[in-house]
């Protein structure tokens, strides 16, 4: 028989597993509202087929890869999460099941890669996208899955402070994006503006609903530290909105609504690393740092001619980093870890610095390098850029409809 | 008949309707389009980005009325669209060699 | 005082019941998104207002229709529930309160009734509508409810598995929607197409959501089955939409968004008698089967010359249909029911292919004719159908409005 | 040890928090959608900044005014909780931990302020609107809150029900709202209609599912009067909607798509202070009286010849009051309460009358009043109306950007 | 050569465009305008406050053709667009002074 | 003066506008239509029903310009217009008998 504790966390899990569900069409939205009208359906193609495509890989393999019996630090034993079988029989007698925390990871993947649509928006062949994903996640989330989630090298030998998957999860979808947009090469037409900002705000809002789930199931259960990242997420999205807002009055005089969806993002990104380690203080300033940090980094990426338009770069890698290395410095809570997490500033050891140092820039490398040579190496065996002409009408060339018609 | 079209001010349709309904002109078409001259488009900043419009929203007024009314439908569009402000607008008259009122059949000034 | 696994039981319905409930806008979105512009409103009050409607009769006699004690098998007592008076005491002490499962109910009720709007879509006037829901749910969806959730004598004599209304809700709607549909004769003019695919994917994004505790809730607590039905439904979701998609390649090229979101009903809807009778492999397949299947129904259909436009026919007829016989062939499931799961083609009993049969052709006749019956009564004695006129400018004839002003 | 009641109720507490968060982007489409569309982006970030603005204060001692210890009965103590320094260790052997708690609340702050922003639509400045919000909070909802969910004057010494919030959240809001409209002067054009009703739709919808967490969650727990009250929701939802369209059928001959999403959310602001007063029966009379009544206040609300256009004052104020009375006269519930509730008509004592008329006139007239001086003292000082210009305008003239590009 | 433009109800455009293909009328240009003028606009209550609409929604078509044929292809357009109700519309001819089709450079009536 | 009305592909309203501004034009007026001509309409499938488009999207430029410059700015036009796929569009120029800047009331040429 399950503890009393277990019973109450399965009923929680649930729910967090049921509202990361709708990070997925909030995602979409949120990129689709940003993309211009003549590519809303790609978007939209893009970031949900991943709950069919790394769905199939992640319950193939993909579950063993990541938290399955460690190869030498390296990967998870593929064949040990085949389609759950001989997993079953976990929690007939109550308590949890491994099929909860089988949905609960593909999720995790799926998103992660969905994300990644950011730097592929606008030009890149929906069929090329389809194995792109399939690819990406075998090669580059499920190692890195291993190594933060699992028995994986980096967990093992490094000391390093990642709540809910900043590295895994953020850093490396934001700068797969960066590398995949430099692979594709911008689009042609540079001059399309968020379409729909109304669809933006839906996404954001709904993204927010989903990273209390994200955040708070990360917490494994309806227990003190799912209340705690609960109340940190809530504050750091809250002032991650005003630290963009900020950043934008002071630059151009104006706060604008994109940069208060993007703040709130950001400050979600940013306290992911950093729920269970910093105090109501903490996440209000963290979410406010994060949220201009990335404003600011929104601003010269730009400069970077790079054209990764929906900002993943800037608002999941920069975001995630800002987070991580919050933590780093200003860390502080006492009753979410078996030890109290002091940051540097606060009396910590400075050997957490490098050990999240090593994390972020493996994380960050890993992903930029292989999802560069993936791309590159996909465009050279079967093109995946679309033509020129296909470009000017994205939607109906690919998917062979368009988003509206109001007459 | 003169067919009058002035291209204005959005917010200066509503104006110039009354005061060409005051003038006795019973009927207009109207139609939403883009313009551009010495006003300069505007900028809208989306994350550190500049888009740059190059077109205005204006609004297209067509009018049709009898030829010896022309100037001073003219003159009425004029007064009650103007603001003083660069971007106000042109109005203009062409000739036109025949009108038909779809419902009734009738042809010329009559159909107005 | 209840025990603790009732007690987190609690909890998770109560969560199923919240996301059930956003369902319905997911519903008037995902509906109203493929109607045109000009009967977007229509489409938004017929699927809204079942909550109210519906709502009403199920508290007074419904759900003692549906689970009220047998009358001959045919029908629950009216009487049992009338109100909840006397009912409820229960759960004062802790645990499960009768009120719960009432309001559960009512949204399964109210639900059904909701879906067959796809059949009026654009023609039938708003008070025919508001009548109409209420005779059906009473003369259709509560004697189904009661011989399958209740004690009624399909469930009584005859062996068949639905896990969570693939037959009372599914089948019953999308055949009842056809009745419906051919009843009414065909709209005018034919040639609107879906006027916002944007909020179409909001719409499904929703659903999907929803029937996590839909199908999660059915479960009646956070135990086993509702921890495997979740994965199954996530499962079946994700490759139904790649199915779909698979169909519309393969026939004509491009692979549409709206395919995509059509896929995604269809697996859930699928996966819905069956959420406990696959394993994970069988819920990706069935998914891929059933998103493919409906796509083909779908075209099909379009040929028979039956105006139901919105295809809940094909989709949750159809779709309902190849999850119930997906069960009887290919079903495995080892540890949800008392007794093993196993489908004819792995070491089943055949016996389960003709109480399924009956169960699914017993479900469809009678939904199908007794609603075409309805409407043509009705039809005769009120005139159901809007005049030429109106049907031309619905929102506003019908409601005094229209849905968007862009000026 | 925490009992295992308890360990369920944070279980549902954790959701409730969540779907609450989704009300934010919830409100802002349903204000934004009834708002025409050159100011939609400014009505999403007065609505959403008070995530930002409120939570800050909030945490730094709007709790301590709220809950804190009683300072004779007019403020908490505002120290007394400054950023949970010394509250973080409850919960940490499992239960409530209080950071739950505080996020809760904090939720409930912030949406009161978010929908007074129906009292400034389309001519406030934005950064007046976010000085009014720091400022409303603390003079208005901060002592309100005390009175009602503290150990204020008034839940001391005077006999009303409020379930939820139907003063200090509903009434509060929308005679601020009022007060607020009232100061600012109507627009200048007031020939905008709602640019959106899918948008509308959407929000209303949201805001029920939001609604079941925050009836339920007030409950505190997983437990008999969270299964009740999320009943009564439900069910005042559905028939609000139905009495605002037979209102509106009575009226102009045709039942709109705005009167039914307005119905829902008067139906549900009705119950917020009666949820757990009044039986399935009563809810259903409830909800519909309140929509109708609403329905009415709308329209002679219009005479008044305030411009408070988004009918806050309306929905909110007068579907609150509505609720109320409606507990003081037909209230009937059995097992919610350590004594059943009865209304006059049912056996009740007439005391509960002036009691409830007591906190009605106190709420409403504290707030209509205080908001009313706090908006013309900031007029004197920072001037908080738009220029004729800039209202023209408002989207890009505040916020430097526009809702919409379809091009 | 003519520009014969035509402002009908939206729901004419297709037997118009149909009409006008069969007698041989091979190109046309549409846009969605407003029209106002005997026809009333409409009222939409939105919870009890009354917005009224100037203007209707109309369709105005736009189609070259050769001088000789104008007559006829406004005959055509009326017969086509008729429903004798009140705002059917009007349709009226004016000159062209030159033509061409940007494709070939092709001049005059050559390029219709 | 004439006006010159061109019905373009709508991606070639950017180069058009830069061609035109180049040559000295410093005003015209834009708006969306739909067109129809040799070119056929598109098909979209939506679960199988196909929806057909008789009319393409298009985009319409009026400038309004001295007489003598008529023939160049028309050629300026068509040049930056090209494609060489049908479908292009037309360049149409009609006479116009009177003009005012709404702003400042000039008359004729000057207002342009
Ligand atoms: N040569 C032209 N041909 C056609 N339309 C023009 C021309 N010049 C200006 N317009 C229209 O008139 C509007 C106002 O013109 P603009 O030059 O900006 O201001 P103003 O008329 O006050 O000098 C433009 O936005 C455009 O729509
Ligand atoms: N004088 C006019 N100039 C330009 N357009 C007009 C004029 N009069 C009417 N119209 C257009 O024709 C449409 C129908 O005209 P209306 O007077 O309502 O009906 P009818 O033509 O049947 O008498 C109007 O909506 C408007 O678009
Ligand atoms: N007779 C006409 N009158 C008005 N507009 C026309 C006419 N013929 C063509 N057009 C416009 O020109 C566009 C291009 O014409 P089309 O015949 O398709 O190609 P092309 O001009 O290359 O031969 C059409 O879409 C339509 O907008």
């Amino acid at each position: 028989m399950a503890e009393m504790q277990e019973l109450a966390d399965v009923a929680w899990i649930l729910t967090a597993l049921t509202v990361v569900l709708l990070m997925f069409p909030g995602l979409a939205l949120f990129y689709g509202g940003m993309s211009g009208t003549k590519n809303v359906l790609n978007m939209f193609a893009m970031v949900m087929t991943t709950l069919g495509t790394v769905t199939i890989i992640y319950v193939l393999f993909g579950h063993g890869m990541v938290v399955g019996e460690s190869l030498g630090g390296i990967i998870g034993n593929p064949l040990d999460y085949f389609g759950m079988v001989g997993h079953e029989e976990v929690g007939v007698d109550g308590g949890f099941a491994e099929t909860l925390d089988l949905a609960f990871f593909t999720l995790f993947a799926c998103i992660t890669v969905s994300i990644i649509a950011s730097g592929a928006m606008g030009r890149m062949k929906f069929s090329a996208w389809m194995v792109f994903s399939v690819i990406w996640a075998t090669l580059v989330y499920f190692p890195l899955g291993h190594w933060v989630f699992g028995d994986g090298w980096l967990s093992a030998n490094v000391n390093f402070h990642d709540y809910a998957g900043g590295t895994a999860v953020h850093m490396a979808s934001g700068f797969g994006a960066l590398g995949l947009a430099v692979a594709l090469g911008p689009r042609r037409n540079l001059q399309t503006r968020p379409h729909s900002l109304p669809l933006v705000l839906l996404g954001a809002g709904i993204l927010w609903m989903g990273w209390m789930g994200f955040n708070g199931g990360t917490a494994g259960g309806a227990n003190y530290v799912a209340q705690y990242t609960i109340m940190t997420t809530l504050f750091a999205g809250g002032t991650g909105m005003l630290g963009f807002m900020a950043f934008e009055k002071f630059r151009d005089g104006k706060a604008t609504v994109l940069g208060m969806c993007s703040g709130i993002i950001a400050g979600l990104v940013a306290i992911t690393p950093a729920a269970d380690a910093v105090d109501p203080f903490g996440a209000l300033v963290l979410g406010f740092i994060a949220g201009a940090f990335v404003a600011w980094a929104c601003t010269w990426k730009a400069k970077l001619g790079v054209d990764e338009s929906l900002d993943a770069f800037a608002v999941h890698g920069v975001g995630g980093i800002v987070g991580a290395m919050f933590v780093v410095f200003f860390g502080w809570a006492t009753y979410t870890n078996d030890e109290p997490i002091r940051g540097i500033f606060f009396g910590g050891d400075i050997s957490l610095l490098w050990g999240e140092l090593i994390a972020i820039g493996v994380t960050c490398i890993y992903a930029f390098g292989v999802t560069w040579i993936i791309a590159k190496v996909m465009d050279k065996t079967m093109n995946i850029r679309v033509s020129n002409e296909d470009e000017e009408d994205l939607d109906f060339k690919l998917h062979g409809q368009t988003a509206y018609d109001y007459n | 008949m003169k067919l009058i079209t002035a291209v204005i001010q959005r917010n200066k349709l509503e104006p110039v309707t009354k005061a060409l309904a005051e003038r006795g002109v019973g009927g207009l078409t109207v139609m939403d389009v883009q313009g551009y001259g010495s006003q300069k488009g505007r900028k809208e900043v989306f994350r550190g980005k500049t888009y740059e419009t190059t077109f205005l929203p204006k609004t297209r007024i067509d009018v049709i009325v009898p030829a010896e009314e022309a100037e001073a439908v003219i003159d009425t569009i004029v007064a009650a669209a103007k603001t003083g402000s660069i971007g106000d607008g042109k109005v203009w008259a062409s000739p036109l060699t025949g009108l038909v009122r779809v419902r009734t059949g009738e042809h010329g000034p009559d159909a107005i």
